[in-house]
Protein backbone atom coordinates (compact mmCIF):
# COMPACT_ATOMS: atom_id res chain seq x y z
CA UNK A 1 0.00 0.00 0.00
CA UNK A 2 1.05 3.72 -0.33
CA UNK A 3 0.98 5.35 2.12
CA UNK A 4 1.93 9.97 3.08
CA UNK A 5 4.55 10.58 5.93
CA UNK A 6 4.52 13.60 7.34
CA UNK A 7 7.20 15.29 9.90
CA UNK A 8 7.31 18.14 12.51
CA UNK A 9 9.16 20.39 14.04
CA UNK A 10 12.33 18.42 15.32
CA UNK A 11 11.91 15.29 13.78
CA UNK A 12 10.91 17.46 10.11
CA UNK A 13 14.43 18.93 10.38
CA UNK A 14 16.33 15.55 11.16
CA UNK A 15 14.98 13.88 8.75
CA UNK A 16 15.15 17.10 6.08
CA UNK A 17 11.76 16.42 4.91
CA UNK A 18 8.41 18.02 5.76
CA UNK A 19 6.77 14.72 4.05
CA UNK A 20 7.31 11.53 1.40
CA UNK A 21 5.12 8.98 0.13
CA UNK A 22 6.19 5.07 0.78
CA UNK A 23 5.44 1.89 -0.10
CA UNK A 24 5.24 -0.09 2.72
CA UNK A 25 3.96 -3.92 3.89
CA UNK A 26 4.17 -2.48 7.18
CA UNK A 27 1.11 -4.04 9.22
CA UNK A 28 1.79 -1.76 12.02
CA UNK A 29 3.60 2.11 13.25
CA UNK A 30 6.16 0.14 14.76
CA UNK A 31 6.47 -1.95 11.64
CA UNK A 32 6.29 1.10 9.69
CA UNK A 33 9.31 2.99 12.33
CA UNK A 34 11.18 -0.01 11.60
CA UNK A 35 11.30 0.13 8.01
CA UNK A 36 12.01 3.75 8.21
CA UNK A 37 15.01 3.64 10.24
CA UNK A 38 16.46 1.12 8.10
CA UNK A 39 16.41 4.10 5.58
CA UNK A 40 19.37 5.54 7.11
CA UNK A 41 21.20 7.59 9.57
CA UNK A 42 18.80 10.24 9.79
CA UNK A 43 15.77 8.08 10.09
CA UNK A 44 17.62 5.88 12.47
CA UNK A 45 18.78 9.59 14.70
CA UNK A 46 14.83 10.61 14.86
CA UNK A 47 13.66 7.74 15.58
CA UNK A 48 15.94 7.05 18.54
CA UNK A 49 13.87 7.67 21.37
CA UNK A 50 10.35 6.49 20.68
CA UNK A 51 9.03 7.91 23.96
CA UNK A 52 9.85 11.80 22.73
CA UNK A 53 7.84 10.75 19.36
CA UNK A 54 4.19 11.27 18.85
CA UNK A 55 2.22 9.30 16.21
CA UNK A 56 -1.15 10.64 14.32
CA UNK A 57 -3.07 7.93 11.54
CA UNK A 58 -5.45 9.75 9.29
CA UNK A 59 -4.97 12.99 11.70
CA UNK A 60 -6.40 11.61 14.70
CA UNK A 61 -3.59 10.45 17.44
CA UNK A 62 -2.71 6.80 17.39
CA UNK A 63 0.12 5.00 19.18
CA UNK A 64 3.04 2.71 17.80
CA UNK A 65 1.29 -0.64 18.72
CA UNK A 66 -2.12 0.65 16.18
CA UNK A 67 -2.34 -1.40 12.96
CA UNK A 68 -1.83 0.54 9.45
CA UNK A 69 -4.71 -1.08 7.54
CA UNK A 70 -6.43 1.22 5.53
CA UNK A 71 -4.25 4.55 7.12
CA UNK A 72 -3.45 6.93 3.89
CA UNK A 73 -1.37 9.61 5.86
CA UNK A 74 0.96 8.93 9.06
CA UNK A 75 2.28 12.08 10.73
CA UNK A 76 5.29 11.59 13.21
CA UNK A 77 5.80 15.00 15.57
CA UNK A 78 7.50 15.46 19.40
CA UNK A 79 4.93 16.35 21.64
CA UNK A 80 2.85 18.88 21.09
CA UNK A 81 3.62 22.10 22.68
CA UNK A 82 0.56 24.65 21.36
CA UNK A 83 -1.73 27.30 23.88
CA UNK B 1 -18.35 27.61 18.17
CA UNK B 2 -15.79 29.61 16.45
CA UNK B 3 -12.79 28.05 15.75
CA UNK B 4 -9.97 29.79 13.43
CA UNK B 5 -6.41 28.70 12.90
CA UNK B 6 -4.36 31.60 11.20
CA UNK B 7 -0.65 33.52 10.77
CA UNK B 8 -2.71 36.73 10.98
CA UNK B 9 -2.43 38.78 14.70
CA UNK B 10 -6.18 39.26 16.18
CA UNK B 11 -6.80 41.83 18.74
CA UNK B 12 -7.92 40.10 22.24
CA UNK B 13 -9.57 43.06 23.12
CA UNK B 14 -11.71 43.30 19.96
CA UNK B 15 -12.29 39.57 19.67
CA UNK B 16 -13.48 39.78 23.58
CA UNK B 17 -16.16 42.33 22.72
CA UNK B 18 -17.21 40.16 19.59
CA UNK B 19 -17.59 37.05 21.83
CA UNK B 20 -19.47 38.36 24.65
CA UNK B 21 -21.73 40.28 22.44
CA UNK B 22 -22.09 37.05 20.13
CA UNK B 23 -23.62 34.99 23.64
CA UNK B 24 -26.52 36.49 24.84
CA UNK B 25 -27.95 35.08 28.06
CA UNK B 26 -24.82 34.64 29.28
CA UNK B 27 -23.84 36.14 32.59
CA UNK B 28 -20.11 34.85 32.24
CA UNK B 29 -17.35 35.27 30.13
CA UNK B 30 -14.07 33.87 31.03
CA UNK B 31 -11.73 34.86 27.80
CA UNK B 32 -7.68 33.62 27.97
CA UNK B 33 -4.60 35.42 26.07
CA UNK B 34 -1.88 33.53 25.12
CA UNK B 35 1.43 35.49 24.93
CA UNK B 36 4.62 35.29 23.37
CA UNK B 37 6.98 35.83 26.67
CA UNK B 38 10.59 36.53 26.54
CA UNK B 39 11.66 35.54 29.36
CA UNK B 40 15.39 35.95 29.01
CA UNK B 41 15.30 39.11 27.17
CA UNK B 42 17.10 37.06 24.54
CA UNK B 43 14.43 35.94 22.33
CA UNK B 44 14.23 37.47 18.69
CA UNK B 45 11.18 36.04 17.79
CA UNK B 46 9.08 32.52 18.01
CA UNK B 47 8.05 30.05 15.28
CA UNK B 48 5.07 28.03 15.71
CA UNK B 49 4.93 25.32 13.43
CA UNK B 50 1.34 23.40 12.76
CA UNK B 51 -0.55 20.43 10.89
CA UNK B 52 -2.78 21.77 8.52
CA UNK B 53 -6.13 19.94 8.37
CA UNK B 54 -5.20 17.95 11.68
CA UNK B 55 -5.00 20.91 14.00
CA UNK B 56 -8.75 22.11 12.91
CA UNK B 57 -10.06 18.60 13.50
CA UNK B 58 -8.57 18.86 17.02
CA UNK B 59 -9.42 22.56 18.07
CA UNK B 60 -13.11 21.25 16.87
CA UNK B 61 -13.08 18.34 18.84
CA UNK B 62 -11.70 19.73 22.22
CA UNK B 63 -14.48 22.27 21.93
CA UNK B 64 -17.16 20.08 21.35
CA UNK B 65 -16.42 18.57 24.21
CA UNK B 66 -16.69 21.52 26.08
CA UNK B 67 -19.64 21.88 24.78
CA UNK B 68 -20.96 18.49 25.75
CA UNK B 69 -19.66 18.32 29.62
CA UNK B 70 -20.58 22.64 30.35
CA UNK B 71 -23.84 24.39 29.56
CA UNK B 72 -21.66 27.36 27.92
CA UNK B 73 -24.19 29.60 25.09
CA UNK B 74 -20.75 29.93 23.40
CA UNK B 75 -17.19 29.13 22.62
CA UNK B 76 -14.45 30.85 20.45
CA UNK B 77 -10.62 29.37 19.71
CA UNK B 78 -8.02 31.26 17.71
CA UNK B 79 -4.68 29.84 17.32
CA UNK B 80 -1.82 31.92 15.27
CA UNK B 81 1.10 29.98 13.41
CA UNK B 82 4.23 31.22 11.82
CA UNK B 83 6.86 33.84 13.16
CA UNK B 84 5.57 35.80 15.98
CA UNK B 85 7.30 38.57 18.01
CA UNK B 86 8.00 38.75 21.81
CA UNK B 87 4.70 40.13 23.04
CA UNK B 88 2.67 38.98 20.44
CA UNK B 89 -0.60 37.51 20.58
CA UNK B 90 -0.40 34.01 20.23
CA UNK B 91 -4.10 32.28 20.86
CA UNK B 92 -6.91 33.18 22.87
CA UNK B 93 -10.16 30.98 24.31
CA UNK B 94 -13.09 32.33 25.42
CA UNK B 95 -15.92 30.69 27.10
CA UNK B 96 -19.42 32.09 27.75
CA UNK B 97 -21.85 30.28 29.87
CA UNK B 98 -24.60 30.93 32.53
CA UNK B 99 -22.27 30.50 35.45
CA UNK B 100 -18.71 31.63 36.20
CA UNK B 101 -18.27 27.88 37.43
CA UNK B 102 -18.66 26.03 34.14
CA UNK B 103 -17.06 29.43 32.22
CA UNK B 104 -14.03 28.82 34.08
CA UNK B 105 -14.04 25.13 33.77
CA UNK B 106 -14.57 24.74 30.40
CA UNK B 107 -11.93 27.70 29.33
CA UNK B 108 -9.51 26.10 31.48
CA UNK B 109 -10.30 22.06 30.45
CA UNK B 110 -9.68 23.84 26.47
CA UNK B 111 -6.19 25.05 27.75
CA UNK B 112 -4.98 21.93 28.77
CA UNK B 113 -6.18 20.07 26.18
CA UNK B 114 -5.04 22.49 23.25
CA UNK B 115 -1.45 22.99 25.02
CA UNK B 116 -0.73 19.13 24.83
CA UNK B 117 -3.27 17.54 22.38
CA UNK B 118 -3.55 20.26 19.65
CA UNK B 119 -0.69 19.79 16.87
CA UNK B 120 1.38 23.03 17.13
CA UNK B 121 4.88 23.29 17.85
CA UNK B 122 6.78 26.37 19.46
CA UNK B 123 10.60 27.42 18.73
CA UNK B 124 12.23 30.16 20.19
CA UNK B 125 15.16 32.10 18.16
CA UNK B 126 17.32 34.18 20.03
CA UNK B 127 20.60 35.55 18.43
CA UNK B 128 22.79 32.18 19.34
CA UNK B 129 20.47 30.47 18.54
CA UNK B 130 16.77 28.44 17.94
CA UNK B 131 15.83 25.41 20.10
CA UNK B 132 12.11 24.17 19.91
CA UNK B 133 10.13 24.06 23.41
CA UNK B 134 9.51 21.17 24.61
CA UNK B 135 6.55 19.66 26.59
CA UNK B 136 6.34 20.45 30.17
CA UNK B 137 5.78 17.59 32.18
CA UNK B 138 2.79 19.97 34.54
CA UNK B 139 0.59 20.04 31.07
CA UNK B 140 0.70 16.47 30.62
CA UNK B 141 -0.57 16.03 34.12
CA UNK B 142 -2.44 18.45 33.60
CA UNK B 143 -4.99 16.50 31.65
CA UNK B 144 -5.68 14.04 34.91
CA UNK B 145 -7.87 16.27 36.48
CA UNK B 146 -10.60 16.24 33.05
CA UNK C 1 -2.83 46.55 41.21
CA UNK C 2 -6.03 48.47 39.45
CA UNK C 3 -9.04 48.09 41.37
CA UNK C 4 -11.59 50.29 40.49
CA UNK C 5 -15.34 50.78 42.04
CA UNK C 6 -17.58 52.93 39.47
CA UNK C 7 -20.93 53.65 38.24
CA UNK C 8 -19.33 54.27 34.86
CA UNK C 9 -19.55 51.94 32.70
CA UNK C 10 -16.70 50.54 30.78
CA UNK C 11 -15.45 48.44 27.60
CA UNK C 12 -14.40 45.18 28.36
CA UNK C 13 -12.23 44.92 25.65
CA UNK C 14 -10.58 48.33 25.80
CA UNK C 15 -10.05 47.12 29.46
CA UNK C 16 -8.60 43.75 28.24
CA UNK C 17 -5.79 45.39 26.03
CA UNK C 18 -4.92 48.09 28.62
CA UNK C 19 -4.46 45.36 31.12
CA UNK C 20 -2.55 42.90 29.01
CA UNK C 21 -0.10 46.02 27.76
CA UNK C 22 0.74 46.78 31.46
CA UNK C 23 1.60 43.20 32.48
CA UNK C 24 4.95 42.96 30.39
CA UNK C 25 6.61 39.80 30.64
CA UNK C 26 3.43 37.62 31.56
CA UNK C 27 2.51 34.46 29.13
CA UNK C 28 -0.39 34.31 30.34
CA UNK C 29 -3.73 36.85 30.89
CA UNK C 30 -7.00 35.39 32.56
CA UNK C 31 -10.31 37.89 31.97
CA UNK C 32 -13.04 37.47 33.55
CA UNK C 33 -16.55 39.59 32.60
CA UNK C 34 -19.89 39.40 34.34
CA UNK C 35 -22.85 40.82 32.55
CA UNK C 36 -26.33 41.52 33.41
CA UNK C 37 -28.37 38.16 32.47
CA UNK C 38 -32.46 38.42 31.94
CA UNK C 39 -32.96 34.67 32.47
CA UNK C 40 -36.37 35.19 31.95
CA UNK C 41 -36.86 37.88 29.53
CA UNK C 42 -38.59 40.00 32.37
CA UNK C 43 -35.76 42.12 33.77
CA UNK C 44 -36.04 45.62 33.34
CA UNK C 45 -32.82 46.57 35.62
CA UNK C 46 -30.76 45.41 38.21
CA UNK C 47 -29.64 47.75 40.81
CA UNK C 48 -26.53 47.07 42.57
CA UNK C 49 -26.02 48.54 46.03
CA UNK C 50 -22.77 48.98 47.78
CA UNK C 51 -21.10 49.67 50.58
CA UNK C 52 -18.38 52.81 50.18
CA UNK C 53 -15.27 52.83 52.25
CA UNK C 54 -15.58 49.15 52.86
CA UNK C 55 -15.80 47.67 49.18
CA UNK C 56 -12.78 49.62 48.49
CA UNK C 57 -10.95 47.72 51.54
CA UNK C 58 -12.28 44.52 50.69
CA UNK C 59 -10.86 44.19 47.01
CA UNK C 60 -8.00 45.40 47.88
CA UNK C 61 -7.90 42.97 50.60
CA UNK C 62 -9.10 39.91 48.06
CA UNK C 63 -6.39 41.42 45.62
CA UNK C 64 -3.60 41.45 47.85
CA UNK C 65 -4.34 37.98 48.85
CA UNK C 66 -4.19 37.42 45.46
CA UNK C 67 -0.87 38.71 45.06
CA UNK C 68 0.21 36.70 48.06
CA UNK C 69 -0.37 33.30 46.82
CA UNK C 70 0.23 33.31 43.09
CA UNK C 71 2.81 34.76 41.19
CA UNK C 72 1.41 37.60 39.37
CA UNK C 73 2.68 40.41 37.56
CA UNK C 74 -0.73 42.24 37.34
CA UNK C 75 -4.16 42.05 38.64
CA UNK C 76 -7.41 44.11 37.57
CA UNK C 77 -11.10 44.56 39.60
CA UNK C 78 -13.63 46.79 38.31
CA UNK C 79 -16.49 46.88 39.64
CA UNK C 80 -19.75 48.89 38.79
CA UNK C 81 -22.76 50.25 41.31
CA UNK C 82 -25.92 51.82 40.68
CA UNK C 83 -28.78 50.94 37.54
CA UNK C 84 -27.68 48.31 34.79
CA UNK C 85 -29.84 47.33 31.87
CA UNK C 86 -29.64 43.91 30.62
CA UNK C 87 -26.44 42.69 28.61
CA UNK C 88 -24.31 45.60 30.85
CA UNK C 89 -21.24 44.14 32.17
CA UNK C 90 -20.89 44.51 36.11
CA UNK C 91 -17.68 43.37 36.70
CA UNK C 92 -14.77 42.37 35.63
CA UNK C 93 -11.34 40.54 37.12
CA UNK C 94 -7.75 40.04 34.74
CA UNK C 95 -4.74 38.30 36.11
CA UNK C 96 -1.70 37.87 34.29
CA UNK C 97 1.24 35.80 35.45
CA UNK C 98 4.15 33.40 33.64
CA UNK C 99 1.99 30.81 33.49
CA UNK C 100 -1.48 30.15 32.83
CA UNK C 101 -2.46 27.77 35.62
CA UNK C 102 -2.09 30.39 38.46
CA UNK C 103 -3.53 33.01 36.60
CA UNK C 104 -6.88 30.70 36.01
CA UNK C 105 -6.53 29.94 40.15
CA UNK C 106 -5.84 33.44 40.80
CA UNK C 107 -8.88 35.16 38.84
CA UNK C 108 -11.38 31.90 40.51
CA UNK C 109 -9.94 33.13 43.37
CA UNK C 110 -10.89 36.84 42.92
CA UNK C 111 -14.01 35.97 41.92
CA UNK C 112 -14.89 33.32 44.66
CA UNK C 113 -14.12 35.69 47.39
CA UNK C 114 -15.76 38.92 45.60
CA UNK C 115 -18.83 36.90 45.47
CA UNK C 116 -19.24 36.46 48.69
CA UNK C 117 -17.05 38.85 50.84
CA UNK C 118 -17.20 41.82 49.03
CA UNK C 119 -19.88 44.35 50.30
CA UNK C 120 -22.23 44.46 46.94
CA UNK C 121 -25.97 43.81 46.84
CA UNK C 122 -28.11 42.96 43.33
CA UNK C 123 -31.52 44.32 42.85
CA UNK C 124 -33.42 42.82 40.00
CA UNK C 125 -36.53 44.96 38.80
CA UNK C 126 -39.40 43.75 36.27
CA UNK C 127 -42.05 45.03 35.21
CA UNK C 128 -44.29 43.22 37.77
CA UNK C 129 -42.07 44.58 41.26
CA UNK C 130 -38.03 43.84 42.56
CA UNK C 131 -36.31 41.55 44.79
CA UNK C 132 -32.71 41.48 45.89
CA UNK C 133 -30.73 38.88 44.33
CA UNK C 134 -29.90 35.78 47.45
CA UNK C 135 -26.73 34.63 48.26
CA UNK C 136 -26.43 31.00 46.01
CA UNK C 137 -25.21 28.25 48.38
CA UNK C 138 -22.69 27.38 45.75
CA UNK C 139 -20.74 30.64 46.37
CA UNK C 140 -20.13 30.40 50.02
CA UNK C 141 -19.18 26.40 48.93
CA UNK C 142 -16.71 27.78 46.36
CA UNK C 143 -14.77 29.70 49.10
CA UNK C 144 -13.43 26.40 51.15
CA UNK C 145 -11.56 25.41 48.47
CA UNK C 146 -9.03 28.07 48.61
CA UNK D 1 -20.01 55.42 73.64
CA UNK D 2 -21.31 57.24 69.98
CA UNK D 3 -21.70 54.46 67.01
CA UNK D 4 -22.59 54.75 63.49
CA UNK D 5 -24.84 52.05 62.67
CA UNK D 6 -25.17 51.58 58.57
CA UNK D 7 -28.03 49.28 56.84
CA UNK D 8 -27.77 48.16 53.30
CA UNK D 9 -29.65 45.68 51.01
CA UNK D 10 -32.89 44.98 52.45
CA UNK D 11 -32.22 45.76 55.76
CA UNK D 12 -31.76 49.02 54.86
CA UNK D 13 -35.40 49.02 53.35
CA UNK D 14 -37.12 46.97 56.32
CA UNK D 15 -35.65 49.46 58.96
CA UNK D 16 -36.15 52.42 56.29
CA UNK D 17 -32.69 54.45 56.90
CA UNK D 18 -29.64 53.89 55.10
CA UNK D 19 -27.68 55.19 58.77
CA UNK D 20 -28.03 56.46 62.51
CA UNK D 21 -26.22 57.13 65.13
CA UNK D 22 -26.60 55.76 68.63
CA UNK D 23 -25.27 56.36 72.08
CA UNK D 24 -24.79 52.78 73.63
CA UNK D 25 -23.26 50.89 76.21
CA UNK D 26 -23.42 47.26 74.29
CA UNK D 27 -20.19 45.51 74.95
CA UNK D 28 -21.16 43.04 72.16
CA UNK D 29 -22.66 43.42 68.73
CA UNK D 30 -25.06 40.66 70.27
CA UNK D 31 -26.23 43.18 72.93
CA UNK D 32 -26.54 46.01 70.08
CA UNK D 33 -28.44 43.74 67.99
CA UNK D 34 -31.20 43.21 71.49
CA UNK D 35 -30.77 47.00 71.78
CA UNK D 36 -32.28 47.89 68.32
CA UNK D 37 -34.63 45.09 68.17
CA UNK D 38 -36.21 46.70 71.20
CA UNK D 39 -36.91 49.99 69.38
CA UNK D 40 -39.74 48.84 67.50
CA UNK D 41 -41.68 46.70 64.47
CA UNK D 42 -39.71 47.54 61.83
CA UNK D 43 -35.99 46.68 63.90
CA UNK D 44 -37.71 43.17 65.40
CA UNK D 45 -38.10 42.49 61.51
CA UNK D 46 -34.93 42.99 60.30
CA UNK D 47 -33.01 40.99 63.11
CA UNK D 48 -35.87 38.73 63.00
CA UNK D 49 -33.12 36.08 61.29
CA UNK D 50 -29.69 36.76 61.94
CA UNK D 51 -28.63 34.07 60.10
CA UNK D 52 -29.76 35.61 57.18
CA UNK D 53 -27.95 39.13 58.26
CA UNK D 54 -23.80 39.83 58.18
CA UNK D 55 -21.99 42.14 60.34
CA UNK D 56 -18.99 44.75 59.61
CA UNK D 57 -17.47 46.24 62.56
CA UNK D 58 -15.70 49.88 61.15
CA UNK D 59 -15.76 48.08 57.46
CA UNK D 60 -14.38 44.29 58.85
CA UNK D 61 -16.47 41.26 58.07
CA UNK D 62 -17.08 40.27 61.85
CA UNK D 63 -19.75 38.24 63.77
CA UNK D 64 -22.64 38.64 66.42
CA UNK D 65 -19.76 37.73 69.36
CA UNK D 66 -17.64 40.19 68.53
CA UNK D 67 -17.03 42.84 71.31
CA UNK D 68 -17.84 46.67 70.57
CA UNK D 69 -14.92 48.17 72.36
CA UNK D 70 -13.46 51.01 69.93
CA UNK D 71 -15.72 50.07 67.40
CA UNK D 72 -17.10 53.81 65.83
CA UNK D 73 -19.13 51.91 62.36
CA UNK D 74 -21.25 48.94 62.51
CA UNK D 75 -22.91 48.00 59.22
CA UNK D 76 -25.41 45.48 58.76
CA UNK D 77 -26.39 43.62 55.85
CA UNK D 78 -27.55 40.96 54.24
CA UNK D 79 -25.11 38.17 52.50
CA UNK D 80 -23.20 39.42 49.89
CA UNK D 81 -24.02 39.10 46.16
CA UNK D 82 -21.08 40.89 44.05
CA UNK D 83 -19.77 39.57 41.10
Amino acid sequence: MTITILYFAWLRERIGEPRETLQTEARSVSALVDELRAKGERYALAFSDLAAVRVALDQELSDFDAPLDGVREVAFFPPMTGG
Amino acid sequence: MDIRVQAEPFDYGTECNAFTASAPGAGAVVSFCGIVRDAGGQLARMEIEHYPGMTERALNDIATQAGERWDLTEVLIIHRHGPLAPGETIMMVATASRHRAEAFAAAEFLMDYLKSRAPFWKKEITATGEAWVEAAERDETALKRW
